[in-house]
């Protein structure tokens, strides 16, 4: 195939981009963020190619596969591609990476240093592109822990409050995350003897013992249970954010998270089937308790942040939920959700660091009132994205929330009541976010006129949310666009478990 | 692209146009809404034109595989809502550039009605279970926005929260209901659901029962009710459109389109019965002791909404549909009538109106002959919709219907007595506002202008003579009778019949006299019991005490919990490693005697280990 | 009974190390210059090097009548060989700075340092309890010396004194537990022991005997609880020496250790819940305490141990289902390989900057990245492959090997201890790196951004060469983790 | 002679000698003691080449190294305590602790 240079590409092109600022002398300074936005507009041409490329009619097989013998003592291939599960993760990548670039421009954070920042996102990005195109276990998990450096030095060295403190929770917490998360892959890989993620997909895995199957996916989901995160191991989560810096916060939600719930569709559900089907209930339990906890707590917050930081854990509860359903409709709603929560946290975490950067703070208490009226605009986004993301019919943020309780309706292990029962708790989340974001909304949004006025929305900042802002209706008005392209992978998924019912 | 697609992308695009632009000025703003708002009506004239009671127009939605989207249905019962909604939308549109002069968000005020109106045309045509959701929640959404427009009021804050979230817990049930219809039947397409779901008793009373727990929120019926009263902190115009011809009147609409579920699980029917006898009659009477011209309309929306659920409990779907395309008209010209009133004075409290017939004659003349129409006095619509409530309340009583005659007996006694007491608060309320001394002079106040007054007087056209569409088989009936799920052919008149008629008259009679009786009494010095009733019989305590506070205490258990035993377990294990490094560090001295002691020691203790491992 | 041949270019490795330690002595005395001493070590090492590699698979100081040799060269010794001449060229190249500047007596160090590299290069090759006892006193006795040579450190004595009497200990009790393999069996050579190891079970003797030779090894190796001696030692030595012993006098103690377990593979009940043990403690026990240094080179001694501890893992989970074989030595091989890299790469990042800044303590690396910012960034890149963070992919990849043996083997007490010292060792790496791109806080570190006027380019050439290592394995894994294969 | 008596009187030596490691301050001694076990070792080896007839002599030739080693190690002690006894003024082995973990 001609274009089997692209996925290569767009991993090799910020991984120069990031050595390159590395060698860049202090003279780079002056142009690193530029060249950041050049290097981020590049990888999102070459997503743009990777999407014209693809052929939607056959995503459900891995496409663009390109593979390398790399390290033969631990059968591990330098072997990606994308299909339909991966490909919306890429392009949301690309897309929140470009956006961070182009926000970074004016807004590097304190204090500066623009070519180590720069060089960081880079470097995150080749992690976070790498984790959803790899095809091979081992070289999931090195991409997995790629993106961890670069997050740790820009929690700790652009954040704020807590930096240190929160950086090392954050690295510490996913680093035990992800060994756990390796343990399992060295059961499967020395079960089966292979590392090669589609072939262990299609049925190779299944062939394990049950016990095996068991033991492998306990400890592949506890570890990407903490980069989901799952209650309740959510705790490295809030610290980070608050600590963390506006780019940070909207690649930490908006990607990193997803990362966890990738892998468990992407590797646990279709290697491990038998496993998945005895775990499913109980991650459902963890999720649905996710999601009333998450919303529970954000009520209870008094940090934006930290109100956000929760809310992502119901959010991803929900994901969480639609997978446990092991169906199809629940896999393509925590597909959709994973998407749906980047775009609007993301969006979420941008809006909230253009107040911090107004207002210097994202504490209730030293926020002014109603900043509908000291900036409409910005106000008119924070509420826009509150909605988003407490599920508004017609926005992205909806689509995945229901289809995963209609996945829980019907799903497709045996403990229907039980799903049944979990859906009612779960719908009931909805109603709770919807009270911490109007709150949110009542707190920090509206209040008597103000005295003084806050700068509104900047041009560079329209400019790198827009795409957020159209992408969000656009999948609230037509989920289809979307579902289309997982729909059919997600069927081989499928297929692959409903092999392991009774 | 389907007109009934296009007839909701078009409101729906004035409104993201008046985000947009709608800042650079206001006519430019205006303009938009207006226009947008005109032509939805264009278009849904067109599709009146197009005989869809004859034939409905389905369209096909777009996408495959797990959600296709956009289906529409437009049958006689969808066009002929979408065009008092389109009616209504317009006159409130037009109304708001007066009433809204001196608002400095007048452009996301407009753009936001304007996507109301397309949130709501959106459940009328709805023709798959994902559109009407969008509809719902979106005008949900637009009620909030509108609610809390002059969000600089403390009130005006809450009382959005309050509609927002209140509604919010009737949807949890919508949304899990249609879950269940969509997991049931397989389908997301609605007419094919509502078929599904009606063959199988199971799933039609729980999709039904969860499906109208989003009714009775939308609709305000008890004890979702609460949050509509306290919603009037919204402009005038807001309380017309959304508060109660169109968005309250959706819970009842959306009933109506899945009908045939409904109808086969009778045990629902009878709760509907129930519920509404207690709003009906319940909310009648907190209108009466209210001190607020537009609460005490917002009690009688109540009230009235409480009559269409009644009707639709009672199987009597068109008699349902009738009272709310009627009540539509009449309760926005009075709300208009009473934003006028508000724009005029300054102020909606009773105590400071009185007297003001001489300087408001066009406001005066338009919001009597809304009361009127409220009351249900012959010959004005109001009077013959809620004959038509009651005459399929008397067939009820017969066993007529699904439900038990017993069922009907209630409904019945509950209408009449409801009569009587919504003709004293209409009586009440016109005294209060308009007769009395003249208070007018000294605040010069002056009638409002033609903006503002032209909308009254064209909405009270259809108060008046609405009423007539129904007295022939082939007009109103046909249209609103035919639909997607049901047969044609069956659409039958709905006239009043002579025992429903003599009663109702006498109830009116008696009500109205009891209020000018009373007139002279002080209205507004009231005991405890007053008090308590003014207040929705302490429905708002109960909230409180049931919901609001339990929820804010295990909001707070929550986050101590996360606070104290989660977070602090994750630093434990951290300050724990680095105690036990410290612990762990305090043999080395630097004696090099201990260490190989320590070493020695070691080599010894293994071998005896190791010894007795080999022996066992 | 003779010996028939002698291969002289078999046995090259070894003697050209030992020639050249000789003449480098010889070459300061006549010059008086101790770069040139340098020098000669230096060329040494690099001809020994290939030399090493040619003499894969043969064999000499061979018995004629029952064709057993003295000195066998199999391509497991061929690796640890080149792991033990490489590094110890890098710690020659580390030491210049101190030798030009007079730390350390240039003649003496070089000789020192390659008569204890020739002893490290013969440990692998070796057949028999007693030349292998005898080899690893040739790598000990010297480094004592080496510890005590340095100029100015009143505490290099007791730097060395800690390390010798630990290492006599250690000997002694080695050599009372090979005295008892020995009455047990009656044969010292590894082929004999393993025959007799496989026909026979374990005796209360044999077992006693077989865990007093651990003691040695351990001591070699610094493992919990043979270890105390090392953070005291490595402070007191200059860090070359440190880096020394940390690297290259552990390689020897590993080889000792693979060539042991071989011989009693057979007897692999007794030695591999031991060694597993001790693993688990060394893992655990190294990355606890360094979480609490504040010392550049003490911590670096205790991630030290911890490393050994993982180099241990494999051995200890050979079981009934994992023998020993490639699976676990080609484990501990690539470990050894990236371990010998970023470390030494640690320690001369560490040695350059203790030249310059006189920096010692953490504290002092504190925004050493804006004084110097490659040293920082390699030292960064070092510390992320010891904690087996990426970029230091190679570090990340040899635990994963590491790891595959216990999991394969079932023994997951030792996998979950494993990954719970990963991650508590993490911390302290992050520390540290944290601290290298810390702006200076207070006034007072201005002082520590003078620079020494004594430079030398050769000990940043130590760094580089290291980066270029550890970034090479990085890219190709397969040098480090395939190496034997290869040889 | 039984095998026994030689092995008691190593085992003997051998004890004594980690006996005197662990219990003497002064580091000759140290040292002393670290000889009697060697002394112990080469005892054992001896009895056990007799034992086995050993015709290759291992434990004999063993013992020679192990003399060696004993000798090289003394030498080498005996310097590094000079070096010690220069510095410190004192070779009492539990004095030397100037190197040691800090409390942080």
């Amino acid at each position: 195939m001609t274009s089997s240079w692209l996925l290569p590409a767009l991993l090799v092109v910020p991984l120069l981009g990031a050595l390159a600022m590395l060698l860049a002398g202090r003279g780079a300074e002056r142009w690193a963020t530029w060249f950041g936005v050049g290097v981020q507009s590049a990888g999102l041409l070459l997503t743009l190619l990777v999407m014209a490329q693809f052929s939607q009619t056959q995503s459900g097989s891995m496409q663009m596969v390109v593979e390398h013998s790399w390290i033969p003592e631990l059968l591990v291939d330098f072997r990606i591609g994308v299909d339909g599960i991966s490909l919306p993760l890429v392009v949301l990548t690309s897309l929140l990476g470009w956006c961070a670039a182009v926000y970074a421009v004016r807004r590097v954070a304190e204090p500066g240093r623009a070519r180590a920042f720069v060089g960081l996102l880079l470097l995150l990005q080749v992690g976070m592109l790498g984790t959803f195109m790899a095809l091979d276990l081992i070289l999931f998990f090195l991409f997995f822990e790629v993106v961890l450096a670069p997050m740790w030095f820009l929690i700790a060295f652009w954040g704020s409050g807590e930096r240190r403190r929160s950086a090392n929770t954050f690295i510490l917490y996913t680093v035990l995350g992800s060994v756990v998360m390796l343990l399992g892959f060295l059961v499967v890989i020395v079960e089966t003897g292979s590392a090669d993620m589609v072939a262990l997909a299609n049925g190779l895995g299944a062939q394990m013992s049950t016990s095996a199957q068991l033991t492998a996916a306990l400890l592949i989901l506890g570890g990407l249970a903490v980069k989901t995160p799952m209650w309740p191991l959510h705790t490295w989560l809030p610290d980070a954010h608050t600590a963390a810096p506006t780019v940070g916060s909207v690649l930490l939600a908006g990607v990193l998270l997803k990362m966890g719930t990738y892998g468990m569709v992407r590797i646990v559900v279709p290697t491990l089937p038998d496993a998945m089907v005895s775990i499913a209930p109980y991650l459902a339990a963890f999720a649905v308790i996710g999601i009333l906890y998450g919303a529970l707590a954000s009520y209870g917050q008094d940090d934006l942040k930290r109100v956000i930081a929760f809310s992502s854990v119901g959010h991803m509860g929900f994901v969480l939920l639609g997978i446990s359903t092991l169906s199809v409709v629940g896999i393509n709603a925590a597909l959709f959700g994973n998407i749906a929560h980047g775009l609007i946290t993301g969006l979420l975490f941008f809006v909230v660091g253009g107040i911090k950067q107004r207002t210097g703070s994202t504490a209730f208490a030293d926020l002014p009132r109603s900043l509908y009226a000291s900036a409409p605009r910005l106000g008119f986004l924070l509420g826009f994205a509150a909605v988003a993301s407490l599920g508004m019919p017609g926005l992205a943020g909806f689509w995945g929330e229901f289809l995963a309780l209609v996945g829980a309706y019907h799903p497709l292990v045996p403990e229907r009541l039980f799903y049944r029962v979990l859906l009612v708790l779960a719908a009931m989340g909805m109603v709770l976010a919807a009270a911490y974001f109007l709150k949110v909304l009542r707190r920090v949004g509206q209040g008597p006129a103000p005295e003084t006025l806050l700068d509104d929305v900047a041009t560079d900042e329209w400019l790198s949310w827009t795409p957020l802002v159209a992408l969000i209706v656009i999948l609230g008005v037509a989920p289809f666009l979307l579902l289309q392209v997982t729909e059919p992978a997600v069927r081989v998924v499928v297929e692959s478990v409903a092999g392991a019912l009774p | 692209m389907t007109a009934a697609l296009l007839m909701v992308l078009v409101p729906a695009v004035a409104a993201l146009l008046g985000l947009l632009l709608g800042g650079m000025s206001r006519p430019l703003a205006a303009a938009i809404a207006v226009g947008g708002t005109a032509s939805a009506l264009g278009v849904a004239l067109y599709l009146a034109l197009l005989e869809p009671w004859a034939e409905p127009l389905i369209g096909t939605g777009f996408g495959e595989g797990t959600l296709p989207l956009g289906a529409t249905v437009v049958d006689g019962l969808a066009s002929t809502v979408a065009l008092m909604v389109c009616f209504v939308s317009l006159l409130v549109q037009i109304y708001s550039i007066g009433y809204m002069r001196e608002e400095p968000r007048y452009s996301s005020y407009a753009a936001f009605i304007s996507l109301f109106t397309a949130a709501m045309l959106a459940v009328v045509v709805a023709g798959d279970l994902l559109l009407l959701v969008i509809g719902w929640e979106v005008m949900g959404l637009c009620s909030y926005l509108l609610i809390g427009q002059r969000w600089e009021q403390e009130e005006a804050r809450r009382a959005a929260v309050k509609a927002f979230l209140v509604t919010k817990i009737g949807d949890i049930g919508f949304i899990i209901g249609i879950v269940v219809l969509i997991g049931a039947t397989a389908t997301t397409l609605l007419p094919d659901a509502v078929r599904a779901a009606a063959d199988d008793p199971t799933v039609a009373t729980v999709a039904s029962g969860l499906i109208l727990l989003g009714v009775l929120g939308k609709s305000a019926q008890f004890p979702l009710h609460a949050w509509l009263p306290d919603a009037m902190a919204g402009p005038s115009p807001v309380s017309a459109l959304i508060h109660a011809a169109t968005m309250v009147a959706a819970g009842v609409y959306v009933v109506a389109r899945l009908y045939p579920m409904y109808l086969a699980a009778p045990a629902i029917l009878t709760a509907m019965a129930v519920i509404a006898c207690v709003t009906m009659l319940g909310a009648a009477v907190i209108a009466v002791v209210q001190d607020d011209l537009k609460r005490v309309l917002a009690w009688s929306t109540v009230s009235q909404l409480a009559y269409m659920v009644a009707a639709l409990a009672l199987g009597a779907r068109d008699a349902a549909i009738f009272h709310m395309l009627s009540h539509a008209f009449s309760k926005a010209l009075l709300f208009l009538a009473a934003g006028a009133v508000i724009h005029a004075v300054g102020s909606g409290a009773l105590r400071e109106l009185g007297g003001l017939r001489r300087s408001m004659p066009v406001t005066f003349i338009t919001m009597t002959i809304g009361l009127l129409a409220l009351v249900g006095v012959f010959p004005l619509a109001g009077f013959f919709s809620k004959e038509s409530v009651l005459v399929a309340a008397e067939h009820a009583a017969h066993g007529d219907a699904e439900v038990a005659s017993w069922v009907g007996w209630t409904v019945l006694v509950v209408s009449i007595l409801t009569i009587a007491v919504t003709a004293a608060y209409a009586q009440r309320l016109w005294l209060l506002t308009w007769s009395g001394p003249r208070r007018d002079s000294s605040s010069g106040v002056r009638e409002v202008p033609a903006v503002m007054f032209v909308p009254l007087v064209v909405l009270v056209v259809p108060a008046v003579v609405f009423g007539f569409s129904a007295l022939e088989r082939a007009w109103l009936p046909t249209w609103i009778q035919a639909t997607v799920t049901e047969p044609l052919g069956t659409a039958e008149a709905l006239r009043p019949e002579v025992a429903t008629v003599v009663l109702s008259v006498v109830a009116v009679i008696v009500g109205a006299g009891a209020a000018l009786v009373f007139r002279h009494r002080e209205t507004f010095a009231r005991g405890r019991a007053g008090s308590f009733v003014a207040a929705g019989f302490g429905f708002d305590a109960v909230y409180q005490g049931l919901v609001v506070r339990p929820f804010l205490v295990v909001v707070g258990w929550v986050t101590a919990f996360d606070r104290s035993a989660i977070q602090r377990s994750v630093s434990g294990v951290g300050v724990g490693t680095l105690r036990a490094g410290s612990l762990l560090q305090r043999p080395y001295r630097g004696d090099v005697q201990r260490y190989v002691s320590s070493a020695v020691t070691a080599v010894v203790v293994a071998i005896v280990v190791m010894l007795v491992a080999i022996a066992t | 009974m003779t010996i028939q041949s002698i291969d002289l270019l078999t046995l090259s490795p070894t003697l050209v190390v030992a020639v050249g330690a000789l003449l480098a002595l010889v070459a300061e005395l006549v010059t008086g210059r101790g770069q040139v001493a340098l020098g000669v070590g230096l060329t040494a090492l690099v001809v020994a090097t290939p030399l090493a590699v040619l003499a894969s698979g043969e064999q000499t100081l061979c018995n004629g009548a029952d064709a057993a040799c003295a000195y066998v060269v199999s391509p497991l010794a061929v690796a640890l060989q080149l792991i033990v001449l490489v590094s110890t060229a890098v710690v020659l190249l580390m030491a210049s700075g101190d030798v030009s500047d007079g730390t350390i007596p240039g003649g003496e160090f070089v000789f020192l340092i390659l008569c204890s590299a020739s002893g490290a290069v013969l440990v692998p090759a070796t057949t028999d309890l007693v030349t292998l006892i005898v080899a690893l006193e040739v790598v000990s006795l010297p480094t004592f010396a080496l510890v005590a040579l340095r100029r100015g450190e009143p505490r290099a004595a007791e730097a060395a004194l800690k390390a010798f009497i630990f290492s006599i200990v250690s000997v002694a009790v080695s050599l009372y537990g090979i005295s008892l393999l020995y009455g047990t069996t009656g044969v010292v050579s590894f082929e004999q022991l393993a025959a007799a190891a496989t026909l026979t079970d374990p005796t209360p003797l044999g077992t006693a005997g077989l865990v007093m030779v651990l003691a040695v090894i351990g001591f070699k190796i610094a493992a919990v609880p043979f270890h105390a001696w090392a953070p005291d030692t490595y402070q007191g030595a200059t860090a070359p020496v440190a880096a020394y012993l940390s690297v290259v006098s552990k390689t020897a103690g590993f080889a000792a250790l693979l060539l042991v377990t071989w011989t009693f593979a057979g007897w692999s009940e007794v030695w591999a819940p031991v060694v597993g043990v001790l693993a688990g403690l060394t893992m655990l026990i190294g990355n606890a305490v360094a979480l609490k240094q504040r010392h550049a080179v003490r911590l670096l001694a205790w991630s030290s141990i911890a490393q050994a501890g993982y180099i241990l893992v494999p051995l200890g989970a050979v079981t009934s289902s994992v023998v020993w074989g490639p699976e676990v030595t080609d484990a501990v091989i690539g470990y050894l390989v990236a371990y010998a890299a970023m470390n030494l790469g640690a320690f001369a990042v560490v040695s350059v900057v203790a030249r310059r800044d006189g920096a010692e303590s953490l504290a002092d690396y504190r925004g050493l990245a804006w004084r110097s910012p490659w040293l920082a960034v390699s030292l960064a890149f070092f510390l992320a492959s010891l904690a087996g963070l990426p970029p230091g992919l190679i570090g990340l990849l040899v635990k994963v090997r590491v790891l595959v043996v216990p999991v394969d083997a079932g023994l997951w007490w030792l996998a979950v201890v494993m990954a719970v010292a990963t991650v508590i060792g993490l911390a302290y790496y992050l520390v540290w790196a944290a601290l290298l791109f810390a702006r200076s806080e207070t006034a007072d570190d201005e002082g520590l951004t003078h620079r020494l006027a004594v430079r030398s380019w050769t000990s940043t050439v130590a760094v580089a060469v290291c980066v270029a290592l550890t970034v090479a394995f990085s890219l190709a894994p397969s040098l480090a983790l395939g190496l034997v294969d290869r040889l | 002679m039984h095998l026994s008596l030689p092995l008691l009187l190593s085992v003997s030596l051998f004890g004594i000698g980690v006996y005197g490691l662990l219990v003497r301050r002064n580091a000759i001694l140290i040292l002393m003691s670290v000889e009697l076990m060697l002394n112990g070792v080469n005892v054992s080896l001896v009895a056990f080449d007799v034992y086995w007839a050993d015709v290759l002599h291992a434990g004999q030739s063993m013992v020679i190294f192990v003399i060696t080693i004993a000798a090289a190690e003394i030498g080498l002690g005996l310097a590094i305590l000079l070096l010690l006894f220069r510095a410190r003024r004192t070779i009492a082995i539990d004095e030397a602790t100037e190197l040691h973990e800090e409390a942080s």
